[in-house]
């Protein structure tokens, strides 16, 4: 391997850090410092300091576009691989990145932002979660495979109106459900994140036919869903269910405001997908590592998501691929964004040791594996998810009362999703 | 003789009300003929609880309007902030007494200072500032965790005072006398800088906040289910506690605004710096101290309304977005009227109910419906339901 | 000798306050015609009638022969009618040459597009109204203040250019409100001496409010006083000062 | 005259209120500047001494207004600023305080051009006005009082102010700053669009007051025979100096004020307008 | 404010008192700037001549720069001279970006003409929106158009999904001069493909394919890009070739980025076998930034230039009249509302100009880029520039710009550094979070404090004190 003593990498990174998205992206600077100092801490990577570059966009197009440019321009020999936060930006980006021949990771993107417009034109851009299509398409297999769970089954979007809301909804997704004998109710009702009442979306739902309620909404959304079912007394005859951002530790957290009968709240046993290893698998290492690392820097109780834990795999990568590249080229100076494009393309990879699969194919630059897990909460040994109240682990509340520990249980094994973009 | 053509004038008016009425409910009779009477009627029920708390925002928003003619777009932060405020004291176990009467002394001092600064060089104020300090201090502090209504109270009251004479005192103040359109970007301005504050100070992580609970099983409020009525309705409505009593909370703070601007002559005075602040000046208001007031006013408002919503959805930046949603309650039920807000704020809820209950697919409820009926009302009422008539006299 | 304008029998009221009630008069071209009255008579409110900012109940107004009662303001003003205002309005924020060039309007005929061009036509048209707006210029002597923003401008100095403004409308019935308040007596001279140029040069038909009597006696033709909204008196200005009724309601018994 | 009488009687009643000031109101050597380039006043010195009537004539745009708005501190919405010089009210500076201070330290202006609340009903503008005295405590009586200064006010106190007519917005002006019981009062053109009859009221009424109460009077008018009758002293302004001041006495028989503030003719006689000439002797005292 | 000549300046004929810059300085001045602003991409990292004096992000924000200005000046014409309020302009500007998006796209209209039709059609939507000022004035007039902010957004969003793609994004085709310099003709048959290379960035291939009617069906052609997938029809210019009567005989194509490009003409189902003709020749494109620059700053400049010359003819002056006493305007001989119908119109047209520009720039568009944020954005820009004055928009602009663009993300990264040491006990992500919101909002609360008329104000004063110096008044 070479030696890059002297030499910087940069993880260039930006997105939304303080607009509607925040909440959910913030824990990505964080990931991603706390990697870069730990990577630094050990004398850097093959010799090189990591680094990262990283701005705030507000969720807004125009401030992306400028960051974007800014980026481009000032390290225009250096950035060869980008770190996005969120579909928006890809679908601004797409065009630019491949006239600028700059590699993307993205966590989850829009069919536009992955494939255009056209959904199959290539593009520069690499998710390492499953189009939410797919995801919904890989739900749909779960379903269609336990009938006795899901006798009957009518799936009703209750959803965000936005981009990653309204993605799973198209037609090409009720075709391939509808193959399997699972029925999508075709008009999918919004909400927004500001309504403090969704009964009407909810039952508008029902009255459809729908005995399945799929939601791409994150934090107060699935718990208001959720709540309003208990409320109607339908929290055993409708199931609730989600893209990948719904088995969130936070979802957990509010979720629990409202308790079904039987004790246990709302939230407990909505299904979603799981497309990497969660934070309560830590037999496995990568994710061990990660928890430690976590505990180590003092990290909140809400930095304990997703994004957190996502980007510590992508920082891995990023070292992967770049260390990759440069073996193959010689240098760092040498590496182009074409030659990182080559690598990621050939690469098969374990991210973190395990924590997700990367792989891609020229036709296929988003991830191919899923997997159907449950929120659940945990028992008191925490072995395993309670049956009841009784023996759910409840821990002490700083505010006052007792909160369940969310967890989140596997129910299928990995396995490829169906390609829906079409 | 003009008596009767101003009574053809309103009949003319009401007449067009009624037809706007109806054609409306021609178009939604239509829409609604295949739903469920449950369905209406619980729609119905939501639209009312919820334009409870629409309303509530949009007295916040009018009360800075009618002392200042200014619109205030920085009232959704003002809620996510008094919001905050309220949940810091409402679940923190261990009140910190430095930073309790580090917030007391301030907005003493603000109060203090809010008229002139030459204000601290009495004795006896600072003397009420000191004994004002310690006690707010002790209100947000005394006892355990079972005090915490009384902590977070105080604590929001507090923190409201203080963020609004903050805001007037840094930002509105330099301006009066000023174009208002420079008042209103200056608005902005400050939306942008608590925006700031927020995450500086609580992050930008859902919260949740606790209020609407059964101190027993920690959960929600269960909602009242109209069983009783199943047969009749032909199937369920239930009605949701905590927006209950957020309307009703709601319905309080209108009745003392009413009462306010009624029996005080301070509302008279408002209504004259909103017209002309320079005049007011030179008939002696004190058009510093006016503004101050409503600023606190407003943000005290803005600070129930951020804590109602954060209890009923969760504490979170978007709740500033509510106040988006609200404008076409406001400008419904006039610009100047209090009780235009409320009734602003309820005929939006219901709007936005039923067009979500019509078509939730297409967002009819919250973007196209209550902007539709806005520009009819304006159509038909320039000034709103409850607004000031403009005087055109040359 | 032809009648210019002529008030028929106007009524106006706002909800029970009766301004003006069954009010005539004619007032003949070329004529300079005072109304007087005691404050919140209904002078204004007149005026307002004839210009159309107000509709009366009842009642015509007829200029040159023509019933315009249901004409909109803005086309009572191409037809020659144009005004000052008592509290004074000016297009405050902008220049004086503008708030005259504005006034031009009605004479010019230059679109948006040709306007925003600025070519041939519209320049030359814009050339030849600022030389009939410079004329009124020089004759009200505002040259020193002719790209002052009127904003800025002292009370006495607005209204001379109100005066101005309602010149440049080359109107033939000219209505003026109280175009001498605030004035000192210098000043009042100089702008009595206008009128009267504008009355004689163009042959302009004004009408004239004015609480200054002693300036209302020497330049007007005919008087007509209103009290509460009715109609007391009309005539030659000496006739009038001895009317009995009109020194009760109005001049009261200290300046004559 | 009868508004007189009830005036005095209402002017009785309000003795125990009496503000009389003892206070000296001089302004030295006031520059003003608006929008930083433009200087309207060039170094105006005047003194009103407590109890007196003092009158302030000159053209139009000599800077009578700019000279009221410094001293009660309007200037600053309209981008104007004091330069140079000083005001002291007795020896208290004055300039650096807002508007409404200086109000509150019974200053009161009353802005040319009936600057009203439109909104507000007749009733309530003088309210606005009688909020600063006493913290609005004698509303009731004051109320009163101006209603017998003005009985037409009484009877529109209902009214939308915005829909009065000029002389009826003038009226009300007056008497809102009235309501302040005023130490000292600043009048910009009192007159301004009242009828003859109501001319006189006023004036003879300024004059009570000042007489029963000791209240001083600043008076800005165009109306100069009216105001020098009531004056005690009187300043002549022009282009943003005193040009001339002196005694009323004395000022009334001064030559110029005579032809160019009196409109009088070399007999004594009033001018007729008509007979202005086009060309004629224009005075000016600047050299 | 007066207006002084410089002393020794003086008028001697109304036309010199009416020229807009008055002395040859001052026309200098303005020449000089413009040249430089047009010297900006040459000079640029990747400009054509290679001098790498200009950093390259400063091409495309002046260029965003230029596109705002023209919306602006259209807010300054509505709010700023004719005194109504409108919240609705993002949503007259994503009319213009939709229409002439969708008429490129779907009708085959060049950049040429979808310019002045989208902008055409912008002004009838503003008409529309604008008939509520008729009875509504101030804010309640803003509320009205709030209206129209979120009605037009969800009309392109729900009922127009098919044309606009709803929430997706939509591909524009750059624009382009030409096709000309035809130099080649070949003929393809059923199905057999044709290559053709776009290379050049400024001067593209264009090949336009004549069909014959195969059993009275037209084939079907592709471009297929050199990664082997179809084209869709918004990466490429595509214009429609008609015959005599109107029927499609065939596509123009120009690819958008450089690589090598096959065309395969195909009927479907016909047994029959045919030839189409093809022509190939060569098209001035701008689909480079550095090319669109070229369009959007002297477009810009042209619209600034018929803005002042509209405020100070007579047009303007009736929209000033309105604005400043709309009662005494009406009853001077102006019809008060056909002048606010005809500003909300003009309005509505440099919105939607800019609209068109923007979607042309970005290639790219999306519904959320025309927000109630950007319309309060675009009202911010205005009242900090100056509202009322010739140059507000483009002051305002340029300031909220570079703010956003360039002294935030300077000062940025320091802070980033500083911050959290200088207050350990705050989470360092909440600060890099907070950083942004507060520098903006304080940027914004310190300048509207100091200067409360907007920049141009200052400018006029600062002008008036340049003009009689050394004399301070
Ligand atoms: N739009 C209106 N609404 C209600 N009342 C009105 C309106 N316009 C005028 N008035 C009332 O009508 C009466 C006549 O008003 P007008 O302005 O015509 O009086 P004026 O003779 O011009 O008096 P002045 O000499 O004081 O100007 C006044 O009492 C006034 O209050
Ligand atoms: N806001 C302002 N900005 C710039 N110049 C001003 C402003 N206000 C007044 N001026 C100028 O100051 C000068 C004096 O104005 P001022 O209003 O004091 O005159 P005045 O003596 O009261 O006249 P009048 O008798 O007409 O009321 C005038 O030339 C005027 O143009
Ligand atoms: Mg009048
Ligand atoms: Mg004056």
């Amino acid at each position: 391997e070479v030696d890059l003593t002297g030499e910087t990498i940069n993880i260039f990174h930006f997105g939304d850090l303080s607009g509607p998205y925040a909440f959910i992206t913030q824990p990505i600077v964080s990931a991603v410092t706390d990697a870069v100092s730990y990577w630094n801490s050990r004398g850097g990577v093959c010799g090189a300091e990591l680094a990262q570059i990283y701005e705030d966009t507000g969720g807004s197009r125009e401030a992306a576009q400028s960051a974007y440019d800014r980026f481009t321009s000032t390290y225009s020999d250096e950035l060869d691989l980008l770190l996005l936060y969120s579909s928006d930006d890809g679908e601004l980006l797409r065009e630019q990145l491949a006239e600028d021949e700059i590699v993307s990771y993205i966590s989850a993107g829009s069919i536009e932002s992955l494939y255009g417009e056209d959904g199959q034109t290539p593009g520069w851009l690499y998710a390492s979660n499953p189009l939410y299509i797919n995801q919904f398409g890989s739900f749909c297999q779960f379903v269609a495979a336990s009938p006795e769970v899901f006798p009957d089954p009518v799936i009703g979007f209750v959803t965000w109106p936005n981009a990653f809301g309204r993605a799973g909804t198209e037609p090409a997704a009720r075709e391939y459900c509808g193959g399997l004998g699972v029925e999508v109710l075709a008009d999918p009702q919004f909400f927004l994140p500001t309504d403090t009442d969704i009964l009407t979306q909810v039952q508008n739902a029902i009255d459809a036919g729908a005995n399945i309620i799929y939601t791409n909404s994150l934090a107060t959304g699935p718990a208001l869903i959720a709540g309003t079912l208990v409320d109607l007394g339908l929290e055993e005859e409708i199931k609730l269910a989600g893209v990948n951002w719904v088995m969130d530790t936070t979802v957990g957290l509010i979720g629990q405001r409202v308790l079904k009968p039987n004790g246990l709240p709302s939230v407990d046993g909505m299904f979603g997908s799981m497309p990497f290893l969660w934070w309560t698998e830590l037999s496995n290492p990568a994710v061990q590592f990660v928890y430690q690392q976590f505990t180590l820097n003092e990290r909140g109780p809400a930095e304990q998501n997703i994004a957190y834990l996502l980007s510590w795999g992508v920082v891995d990568a990023i070292i992967e691929t770049t260390l990759r590249t440069v073996n193959r080229m010689g240098s760092l100076n040498a590496v182009t964004g074409a030659d990182i494009r080559d690598t990621v393309a050939a690469m098969d990879y374990e991210v973190l040791g395990g924590l997700y699969h990367q792989y891609f194919e020229e036709s296929m630059r988003d991830g191919v594996l899923n997997r159907i897990a449950v929120l659940k909460f945990a028992n008191t040994t925490m072995t395993g998810p309670a049956a009841g109240p009784e023996d759910a682990l409840l821990i002490d509340n700083p505010a006052g009362g007792k909160l369940f520990v969310p967890i989140v249980v596997p129910l299928t094994d990995f396995m490829e999703v169906p390609q829906l973009r079409g | 003789m003009t008596e009767s053509i101003n009574r053809n004038k309103r009949q003319l008016t009401w007449a067009l009300y009624i037809l706007a009425a109806v054609a409306l409910l021609l178009f939604m009779g239509d829409q609604l003929a295949g739903k469920k009477a449950a369905r209406i009627v619980q729609t119905l029920i939501s639209g009312v609880l919820v334009g409870g708390v629409y309303g509530l925002v949009a007295l916040g928003i009018v009360v800075i309007n009618k002392a200042s003619g200014v619109f205030n777009f920085a009232h959704g932060w003002m809620m996510v902030v008094g919001g905050m405020i309220f949940w810091s004291f409402f679940t923190v176990s261990e009140i910190s007494v430095a930073g309790a009467s580090l917030l007391a002394a301030a907005t003493m001092l603000m109060m203090l200072t809010t008229a002139s600064y030459r204000n601290l060089l009495e004795r006896r104020n600072l003397l009420i500032a000191a004994g004002g300090t310690v006690g707010l201090t002790a209100l947000m502090t005394v006892g355990g965790i079972e005090w915490r209504w009384l902590h977070a109270l105080t604590g929001t009251v507090a923190g409201a005072i203080l963020t609004g004479l903050a805001v007037e005192r840094f930002t509105i103040r330099p301006l009066i006398g000023q174009p208002l359109f420079t008042a209103v970007l200056m608005t902005l301005a400050v939306a942008e800088v608590l925006h700031g504050v927020t995450q500086i100070a609580w992050g930008t992580v859902e919260l949740d906040l606790p209020i609407f609970v059964d101190p027993q099983t920690n959960s929600r409020f269960k909602p009242i289910r109209l069983d009783a009525f199943r047969e009749a309705l032909d199937g369920l409505a239930i009605i949701r506690v905590e927006l209950v009593i957020a309307f009703v909370l709601a319905l309080l703070a209108f009745v003392g605004f009413i009462l306010f601007f009624r029996y005080t002559s301070v509302g008279l005075a408002m209504r004259a710096t909103s017209e002309d602040q320079q005049l007011a000046q030179s008939v002696g208001l004190r058009v510093r101290v006016i503004l101050a007031i409503t600023w606190a006013a407003a943000a005290f408002l803005a600070s129930i309304a951020g804590v109602l919503q954060g209890g009923a959805v969760g504490l979170s930046l978007n709740i500033s977005f509510v106040a988006l949603r609200v404008f076409p309650a406001v400008l419904l039920g006039g610009l100047e009227s209090v009780t235009g807000a409320l009734v602003g704020g309820i005929i939006i809820g219901i709007v936005e109910q039923f067009g979500t209950l019509i078509n939730s697919s297409q967002q009819v409820g919250a973007n196209l419906a209550p902007y539709v009926v806005l520009m009819l009302v304006l159509v038909i009422r320039p000034e709103g339901l409850f607004g000031e008539k403009r005087i055109e006299r040359i | 000798m032809p009648v210019k304008l002529h008030v028929d029998h106007i009524s106006l009221s706002f909800g029970g306050i009766k301004a003006l009630n069954n009010i005539e008069f004619k007032i003949n071209a070329s004529e300079i015609f005072a109304i007087i009255g005691p404050n919140g008579a209904g002078k204004t409110s007149l005026i307002n009638s004839i210009n159309g900012f107000y509709t009366p109940q009842q009642g015509r107004i007829v200029f040159e022969d023509r019933d315009i009662s249901h004409l909109p303001p803005y086309q009572r003003a191409k037809l020659g009618i144009s005004r000052t205002f008592q509290n004074i309005a000016l297009y405050t924020n902008a220049t004086v040459l503008d708030n005259l060039m504005a006034a031009r309007h009605i004479h010019m005929k230059t679109n948006m597009l040709a306007g925003a061009l600025f070519w041939g036509p519209a320049q030359r048209e814009e050339i030849a109204h600022r030389r009939r707006v410079e004329e009124i210029i020089e004759f009200l002597e505002l040259e020193p203040i002719r790209k002052s923003v009127v904003g800025a401008l002292s009370y006495g100095l607005r209204k001379r250019v109100e005066l101005g403004r309602a010149l440049a409308l080359e109107p033939t019935l000219l209505l003026l409100d109280e175009p001498m308040a605030g004035m000192n007596v210098e000043e009042k001279e100089d702008m009595a001496r206008y009128i009267l140029d504008i009355h004689e040069l163009q042959g302009t038909t004004i009408m004239l409010i004015e609480h200054d009597i002693g300036l209302v006696m020497d330049i007007s033709h005919r008087i007509a006083v209103i009290d509460f909204g009715v109609k007391i008196g009309e005539g030659a200005p000496a006739e009038i000062s001895r009317d009995e009724a009109v020194i009760d309601a109005y001049l009261g018994e200290g300046e004559h | 005259m009868a508004i007189r009488a009830k005036f005095q009687m209402a002017a009785a009643n309000q003795s125990d209120v009496a503000l009389s000031t003892t206070r000296t109101l001089s302004v030295s050597n006031v520059e003003v500047v608006y929008n930083s380039v433009i200087l309207v006043l060039r170094g105006i010195t005047l003194a009103v001494e407590p109890g007196k009537v003092v009158s302030l004539l000159g053209p139009n745009g000599a800077g009578k207004s700019t000279t009221l708005k410094a001293i009660s501190g309007l200037l600053k919405a309209e981008l104007g600023e004091v330069t140079r010089g000083q005001i002291l009210w007795g020896d208290e500076r004055l300039d650096g305080y807002a508007a409404e201070d200086v109000v509150r330290k019974g200053l009161v202006q009353v802005i040319e051009g009936r600057m009203l609340f439109r909104h507000l009903t007749v009733e309530e503008n003088l309210r606005i006005g009688g909020m600063v005295y006493l913290g609005g405590r004698h509303i009731r009586d004051d109320l009163e009082r101006v209603y017998h200064y003005f009985p037409p006010l009484a009877k529109l106190s209902r009214r939308v102010s915005g829909y009065l007519s000029g002389g009826e917005g003038q009226m009300l002006v007056i008497g809102r700053a009235m309501m302040a019981h005023p130490q000292i009062l600043m009048l910009d053109e009192p007159s301004l669009g009242l009828a003859p009859l109501l001319v006189h009221e006023i004036f003879d009424i300024i004059g009570e007051i000042n007489r029963q109460e000791g209240m001083s009077v600043l008076v800005v008018e165009q109306n100069a025979r009216a105001a020098l009758e009531l004056a005690d002293y009187a300043y002549v302004m022009e282009d943003g100096r005193i040009v001339l001041d002196g005694p009323a006495a004395q000022m009334r028989e001064n030559e110029d004020i005579k032809e160019f503030y009196l409109g009088l003719n070399q007999a004594g006689g009033r001018k007729n307008y008509r007979e202005v000439k086009h060309y004629r002797r224009r005075k000016r005292w600047l050299g | 404010m007066a207006n002084i000549n410089p002393a020794g300046v003086f008028d001697t004929t109304y036309e010199e008192d009416m020229l807009v810059d008055r002395t040859w300085r001052d026309k200098l001045w303005k020449n000089l700037a413009f040249l430089a602003l047009l010297l900006v991409p040459l000079l640029s990292v990747s400009g054509p001549l290679g001098l790498k004096l200009i950093s390259d992000q400063y091409v495309g924000m002046i260029a965003r720069v230029a596109i705002f200005v023209i919306a602006v000046q259209g807010l300054n014409l509505l709010v700023g001279y004719t005194g109504q309020m409108s919240l609705g302009h993002a949503a007259f500007m994503a009319i213009g970006a939709y229409g002439s998006a969708i008429l490129a796209r779907e009708l085959g209209f060049s950049f040429w003409t979808a310019l002045p039709a989208s902008a055409l059609l912008t002004g009838l939507i503003g008409l529309v929106f604008g008939l509520p000022s008729l009875r509504v004035k101030g804010f309640y007039l803003a509320m009205a158009t709030l209206a129209a902010q979120f009605i037009i957004p969800w009309a392109l969003r729900y009922p127009m999904e098919n044309l606009t793609g709803g929430a997706r994004p939509l591909n524009v085709p750059a624009p382009i001069i030409g096709p000309f310099l035809s130099y080649a003709d070949d003929a393809i048959s059923n199905g057999e493909p044709l290559a053709f290379v776009a290379g050049d960035p400024y001067f593209v291939d264009v090949i336009s394919v004549r069909l014959p009617a195969v059993n009275g069906a037209y084939p079907t052609i592709e471009l297929v890009n050199p990664a082997g997938d179809v084209v869709p029809r918004g990466d490429v210019y595509m214009s429609v070739i008609e015959d005599e009567s109107g029927n499609v005989i065939g596509l123009s194509y120009i690819a958008r980025k450089a690589g090598e490009y096959r065309v395969s003409v195909r009927a479907d189902g016909a047994a029959t076998s045919f030839s189409a003709q093809v022509s190939r020749g060569k098209a001035l494109s701008f689909a480079s930034d550095i090319a669109m620059y070229y369009i959007i700053v002297p477009l810009s400049a042209l619209m600034m230039y018929l803005a002042r010359n509209i405020i100070r003819t007579r047009t303007g002056r009736a929209f000033i009249s309105v604005r400043d006493n709309d009662l005494a305007a009406e009853l001077l001989g102006i019809n008060v509302f056909t002048y606010k119908l005809r500003a909300f119109f003009l309005s509505a047209v440099y919105a939607g100009i800019a609209g068109c520009l923007l979607a042309f720039e970005r290639n790219s568009l999306a519904l959320d880029m025309f927000q109630l944020d950007t319309s309060i954005e675009m009202l911010a820009m205005l009242i900090i520039g100056g509202a009322g004055f010739p140059l507000g928009a483009m002051f305002g602009v340029a300031f909220i710009r570079l703010l956003q663009e360039a002294a935030i993300p300077m000062l940025r990264p320091w802070l980033t550094d500083l911050l959290p040491q200088a207050f350990p006990f705050i989470d360092a992500v909440n600060i890099t979070s907070a950083i942004n919101p507060i520098l903006f909002g304080g940027a914004l609360i310190i300048f509207l404090a100091l200067e409360p008329r907007g920049i141009a104000h200052r400018w006029e004063v600062f002008k008036v004190a340049w003009k009689i110096r050394p004399y301070s008044y």
